[in-house]
């Protein structure tokens, strides 16, 4: 571009280069001032928070049907055969009225990547991606969650995915 | 998977030239049509140098994207599988040779294209497929004191399995 | 009181304030960079200790730099790499002996202030070579050998840089200078002196565009890369010691010192106290040299002594020549 | 004179309706978690390396399995040069703050000036092609993000072009359309993070800072559509996970508002600087037949002067459709791959706006079920990634998961370059030679 190597050069050259050279320089310094007086666009984290969208995968969690305050699952294991890194445990047991339910549900979520297939596959919308990304701990096991940790209510609109199709639209939109 | 008439329009302008071009000078490659439309040679793994040679000389293949092994362990033999590029006509060309598993050797292609000399370097790492004449096979990926060649379907991971989540898939 | 005792006790009185000065300019230089450079970037930079805007985060970067552990690799040139420390930040304070921070405000106006600068500032080249082969890493080595060459490349447009304002005022006091600069700033009739010596001083103080020496880009942290805890701190304070001693050296030569400026009336001259006027100005250089280093990329080590041995070099001479040229006009006119 | 912040406003009220932690049990999300942890370990389901260590309780995450010591092919070399009395070997890296991640280059030095450079990699190497002979093809989608995880669109893309080859159907055209957008802005968002590190290996910080501001902008937009910043997993076969959400092609316009507005801020402070322009002219020389002899691609290959790319070239998800031009510079040097990139950017915005005008109504998900087993066959899908040609070449027999997958990463080959491009260079420019290359580290290493 306009810049350009001075070797064997005429001094007028030499001139136009070095006018354009500081004529860069000027303009360069001339964007960080006006940096200066621009708004920080950090997020500082603990007092504010970032809101990511509704639908943000961050951990697939069990959700509880607010009707009878159960799990939605009925461990028929599709999850866990589909689990690409294969971190879903599931032990199936089963109530008096002869139908099923996780006895336990364990999701290794220190080797979870989050990818969604799980809630992809999951033919009883019983597993959602959650938006909470405060996962830290203080032990690595605590990574490993179980029924409890997974369980959520999930109120209000639904995450987008179409499990069916056409299906993601009738929850309406969270805007 | 290979010829077939309805293939044939997918194949560029560059690709059936060349195609023309090979069958008028090289009668005995016999060359097919894959179903994507590349011209696909499948030579022993002797003629593999002067066949190479010939087509960046001759048919201006002088591109050479990949190079990889497929190991095909029931039939007992490697698929060696060169993707080239013209990059000028935009021919497509697909070179395949078969080496024996239990002699997994091969005529390196690096003098041909440099860059094969790192492809090879991954394949001999992956597969333990000794490139003669190649002039830096190095393991490029693993360490050298790693045993044995993962990719191959024989390939049985000796070390002790790391602990994980209840169930083994 | 013996006479003795009397000229002790002011020069250890003098000497505790130059050392405050220099570690209080440490500690509000590093907020303040780290500010600076954070708003240029729009980030927001220190907040938390000292909120709203972080102002005590040089403080606790000190407590951690005093907590931690004193480590000294193995392989290192033990006595070399104690002294580097040490040898680096003594001439970074000795500088502030001359220099005049009021009419009344300076440690010893020596009669030939300008030669002490220019000959305790090259120390630093000593110190960086000490610390570099010392500290036994190929990284160090390069970078000393770098750092050595760019100061020797840079020193003599510098001091060239230096005889402009020095022929003017015909002194090598700096309170000499300062006076002289009463009428008129040599900034107005120096302009290309000023800009050699601000770009020559800049390679001096290892601040990019030429820090060359510790750029972590290629080597890391260069001379510094086995130090840490306090001995790393050290580097750390000559270097913003230094970043003042260059501003307040330009600001003494070329924008007055501690006059205010010509052109204001009397009465509002008087209204602000000299030292106010000297650090203002010293500051604002020192901003101005920040503002550089977070805007430009770094330079090569060919180019940086091709910029300094075929381009500033000439200038500076030719500055020299002007000046000369010049002078009986300036005087002519009654500007000088 | 408030910027623009590149944040999204919170959607008000959104989190609180979606989820409520923790239900079932009482007590805090801690305590649960630590009863969690001793049922488990009374299960004995879980266990860590290290839990049989018996010692003094320290961290036990120290006692990993110890490998057996590493011997060094690279020692000859090493042996070699130091043999040499005036030469000295220097390793850059692994651990470099400037080679892009765990790239080792062994430099023989003469002075600064480099006499030989050793690219030594593996040291992030994920077992990939493994895996994807392990994994089902959908989770191959997945995994397939990570290996270039700078443009995990692209990368799904040609995985997912591969297997509908073999499979033998078309994407939907809005599923098409919807796919070349995405792949746009992910070369964006690649070529804006290419700008700030090459930046930063030059030495300049601040238009680091400033570009990954703007790339958090186009992320901001991919976790709209997708649901994740980084790592998508948002192709299918057939088409894409989901159609976009209302409201996405407001959102994306204005991010190429936003770079429309702040790429001549970077000219002004990175590009035009001259002593970027000296720092880059003229160094790390690729000539046009080595370029195309050792494998370089994209804009590496491009700016030694081939005018090679694969969306002209070989289109795929009619990209014949769209009217850009194809980024050319003869030079060959550092400063003709940086410039072929940010010209990129602005080819990139105009496809982009292209494709959102012509956005087809449609379903935006093909009708493909979801466990596939494609029928035995082989193909080699290729697409135009922000690093040059990316290659999928697929093997199936038939079952639901690859026989052999193979990726043929561009940073692979522009690694191999090292070898000879930066002899006689400086060590200075050795970063800004590999930083023109842009390597990503998770493609080189697979």
């Amino acid at each position: 571009m306009e810049a350009a190597v001075t070797r064997n050069r005429s001094f007028r050259d030499f001139l136009i280069y070095l006018y354009r050279a500081a004529r860069a320089i000027v303009l360069g310094h001339a964007v960080t001032l006006k940096h200066l007086f621009r708004r920080p666009v950090t997020i500082r984290y603990p007092e504010e928070e970032y809101h990511a969208t509704p639908w943000h995968r961050t951990y697939p969690a069990l959700v509880i049907d607010e009707a009878t305050r159960e799990l939605k699952c009925t461990a028929c294991m599709s999850c866990e055969r589909a689990c690409p890194p294969g971190i879903i445990a599931i032990e199936r047991a089963q109530g008096e009225d002869k139908k099923t339910y996780p006895g336990e549900f364990w999701i290794d979520m220190l080797r979870c990547m989050e990818c969604g297939i799980c809630v992809e596959v999951c033919p009883f919308d019983a597993l959602e991606m959650v938006p909470e990304y405060k996962m830290t701990a203080y032990h690595p096991d605590d990574g490993i969650f179980d029924k409890e940790r997974l369980a959520v209510v999930v109120r209000g609109p639904k995450t987008p995915w179409p499990r069916r199709k056409g299906s993601y639209l009738e929850g309406g939109w969270p805007t | 998977m290979v010829e077939g008439d309805k293939a044939q329009p997918a194949m560029n302008d560059g690709t059936r030239q060349v195609l023309e071009a090979i069958r008028r000078d090289h009668p005995d490659w016999q060359p097919e049509v894959t179903r994507w439309g590349e011209v696909q040679l499948r030579v022993g793994r002797e003629d593999l140098q002067a066949v190479a040679r010939a087509l960046r000389d001759d048919h201006g293949f002088n591109y050479c994207p990949s190079e990889t092994v497929v190991d095909y362990v029931k039939e007992g033999r490697f698929e060696l599988d060169v993707r080239l590029f013209n990059l000028d006509t935009g021919a497509k060309l697909v070179l395949k040779s078969d080496l024996p598993r239990d002699d997994a050797t091969c005529p390196t292609l690096a003098g041909v294209w440099a860059t094969c000399k790192w492809h090879e370097r991954e394949i001999w790492d992956m597969f333990g497929v000794r490139f003669e004449g190649h002039p830096d096979l190095r393991r490029v990926f693993l360490s050298e004191s790693f045993q044995g060649y993962p990719l191959r379907k024989d390939f049985v991971d000796a070390r002790k399995p790391r602990p994980r989540l209840v169930r083994q898939r | 009181m013996p006479a003795w005792l009397v000229t002790l006790g002011w020069a250890v009185l003098k000497a505790s304030l130059i050392l405050g000065f220099v570690l209080f300019n440490a500690l509000f230089l590093v907020w303040w960079e780290r500010k600076f450079a954070a708003r240029i970037q729009s980030r927001v930079g220190p907040q938390r200790t000292g909120r709203p805007f972080g102002y005590l985060q040089s403080m606790a970067d000190v407590f951690k730099l005093l907590s931690k552990e004193d480590v000294v690799p193995a392989r290192v040139d033990r006595w070399m790499y104690v002294l580097a420390p040490i040898v680096i930040f003594v001439p970074a304070v000795l500088v502030y002996v001359v220099v005049p921070f009021g009419p009344n405000l300076i440690v010893q106006d020596l009669n030939i202030g300008i030669l002490y600068v220019a000959a305790v500032t090259s120390f630093t080249m000593i110190a960086i070579v000490m610390a570099g082969w010392a500290a036994n890493n190929k990284y160090s080595v390069v970078s000393a050998m770098r750092a050595a060459a760019q100061l020797v490349a840079y020193e003599v447009p510098l001091v060239l840089a230096v005889i402009g304002p020095v022929m003017l005022a015909g002194t090598l006091s700096l309170q000499g200078i300062v006076r002289a600069q009463e009428g008129l700033w040599y900034i107005v009739v120096q302009p290309l002196g000023f800009l050699v010596f601000l770009t020559a001083g800049m390679a001096e103080l290892n601040r990019a565009p030429f820090d060359l020496s510790e750029a972590e880009s290629e080597l890391v942290a260069g001379y510094n890369i086995e130090y840490s805890g306090m001995r790393w701190s050290f580097f750390f304070l000559a270097e913003f010691s230094n970043l003042v001693a260059v501003s307040a050296i330009a600001t003494t030569l070329f924008l007055g010192g501690w006059q205010a400026p010509w052109f204001l009336p009397a009465a509002v001259k008087g209204l602000i106290p000299p030292v106010v006027w000297f650090l203002a100005k010293t500051y604002f250089l020192v901003t101005v040299i920040m503002w550089i280093r977070w805007t430009l990329p770094r330079v090569r080590i060919d180019q940086l002594l091709d910029f300094g041995w075929k381009f500033l070099l000439p200038v500076s001479l030719a500055n020299i020549a002007l000046t000369g040229l010049l002078f009986p006009v300036l005087v002519r006119l009654g500007w000088i | 004179m408030g910027g623009a912040r590149t944040r999204p406003e919170p959607q008000t009220g959104a989190r609180e309706n979606v989820i409520e932690l923790p239900v079932l049990a009482e007590g805090s999300v801690e305590e649960i978690s630590g009863r969690t942890r001793q049922r488990a370990r009374f299960r004995g389901d879980f266990e860590y390396p290290g839990d049989d260590f018996e010692g003094p309780n320290v961290n036990r995450w120290q006692y990993l399995p110890q490998t057996p010591p590493v011997e060094d092919l690279l020692v000859e070399e090493v042996r070699e040069i130091e043999g040499n009395e005036r030469e000295m070997v220097m390793n850059m890296g692994p651990q470099h703050p400037s080679t892009h991640g765990v790239l080792r280059c062994v430099l023989g030095l003469r002075g600064e000036a480099i006499t030989r450079c050793r690219p030594d990699i593996g040291y992030l190497h994920r077992c990939h092609e493994k895996l994807n002979e392990l994994w089902s093809y959908q989770g191959t989608i997945a995994l397939s993000d990570r290996l270039d995880y700078l443009a995990a669109m692209t990368n799904e893309l040609a995985f997912v072009l591969a297997v509908e080859k073999l499979l033998e159907i078309e994407p939907t055209e809005r599923a098409d359309y919807i796919r070349v957008i995405c792949s746009e802005l992910q070369r964006i968002a690649s070529h804006l993070l290419f700008f700030g590190t090459t930046a930063l290996d030059l030495g300049a910080v601040t238009p680091f800072l400033h570009s990954f501001r703007e790339r958090e902008a186009v992320y901001d937009v991919f976790e709209y559509i997708s649901g994740a910043r980084l790592l998508y997993n948002y192709m299918r076969f057939g088409g894409v996970r989901t159609d976009f959400p209302p409201g996405t092609d407001k959102k994306i316009r204005e991010v190429l508002d936003l770079l429309e507005n702040r790429l001549p801020e970077y000219h002004d402070l990175l590009s035009y600087n001259p002593i970027f322009a000296v720092r880059t002219q003229g160094v790390g020389v690729l000539s046009r037949d080595d370029a195309i002899a050792w494998g370089a691609a994209g804009p590496v290959l491009r700016g030694s002067g081939v005018a090679y790319d694969l969306r002209k070239a070989d289109p795929y998800s009619g990209y014949e459709k769209f009217d850009f031009k194809v980024c050319v510079e003869e030079s060959g040097d550092v400063w003709a791959r940086f410039m072929v990139r940010m010209k990129e950017i602005e080819e990139s915005i105009k496809i982009i706006r292209q494709a959102l005008d012509g956005l087809p109504e449609g379903d935006a998900r093909g009708q493909v079920p979801r466990f596939i087993k494609p029928p035995p066959g082989e193909v080699y899908a290729r697409v135009e990634g922000p690093r040059g040609e990316l290659g999928c070449y697929v093997v199936s027999d038939g079952s639901d998961k690859p026989y052999r997958c193979h990726w043929r990463t561009p940073s692979f080959h522009h690694v191999s370059l090292l070898e000879f491009v930066p002899v006689g260079h400086l060590v200075a420019d050795v970063v800004a030679i590999i930083g023109s290359m842009d390597p990503v580290f998770g493609e080189v290493d697979k």
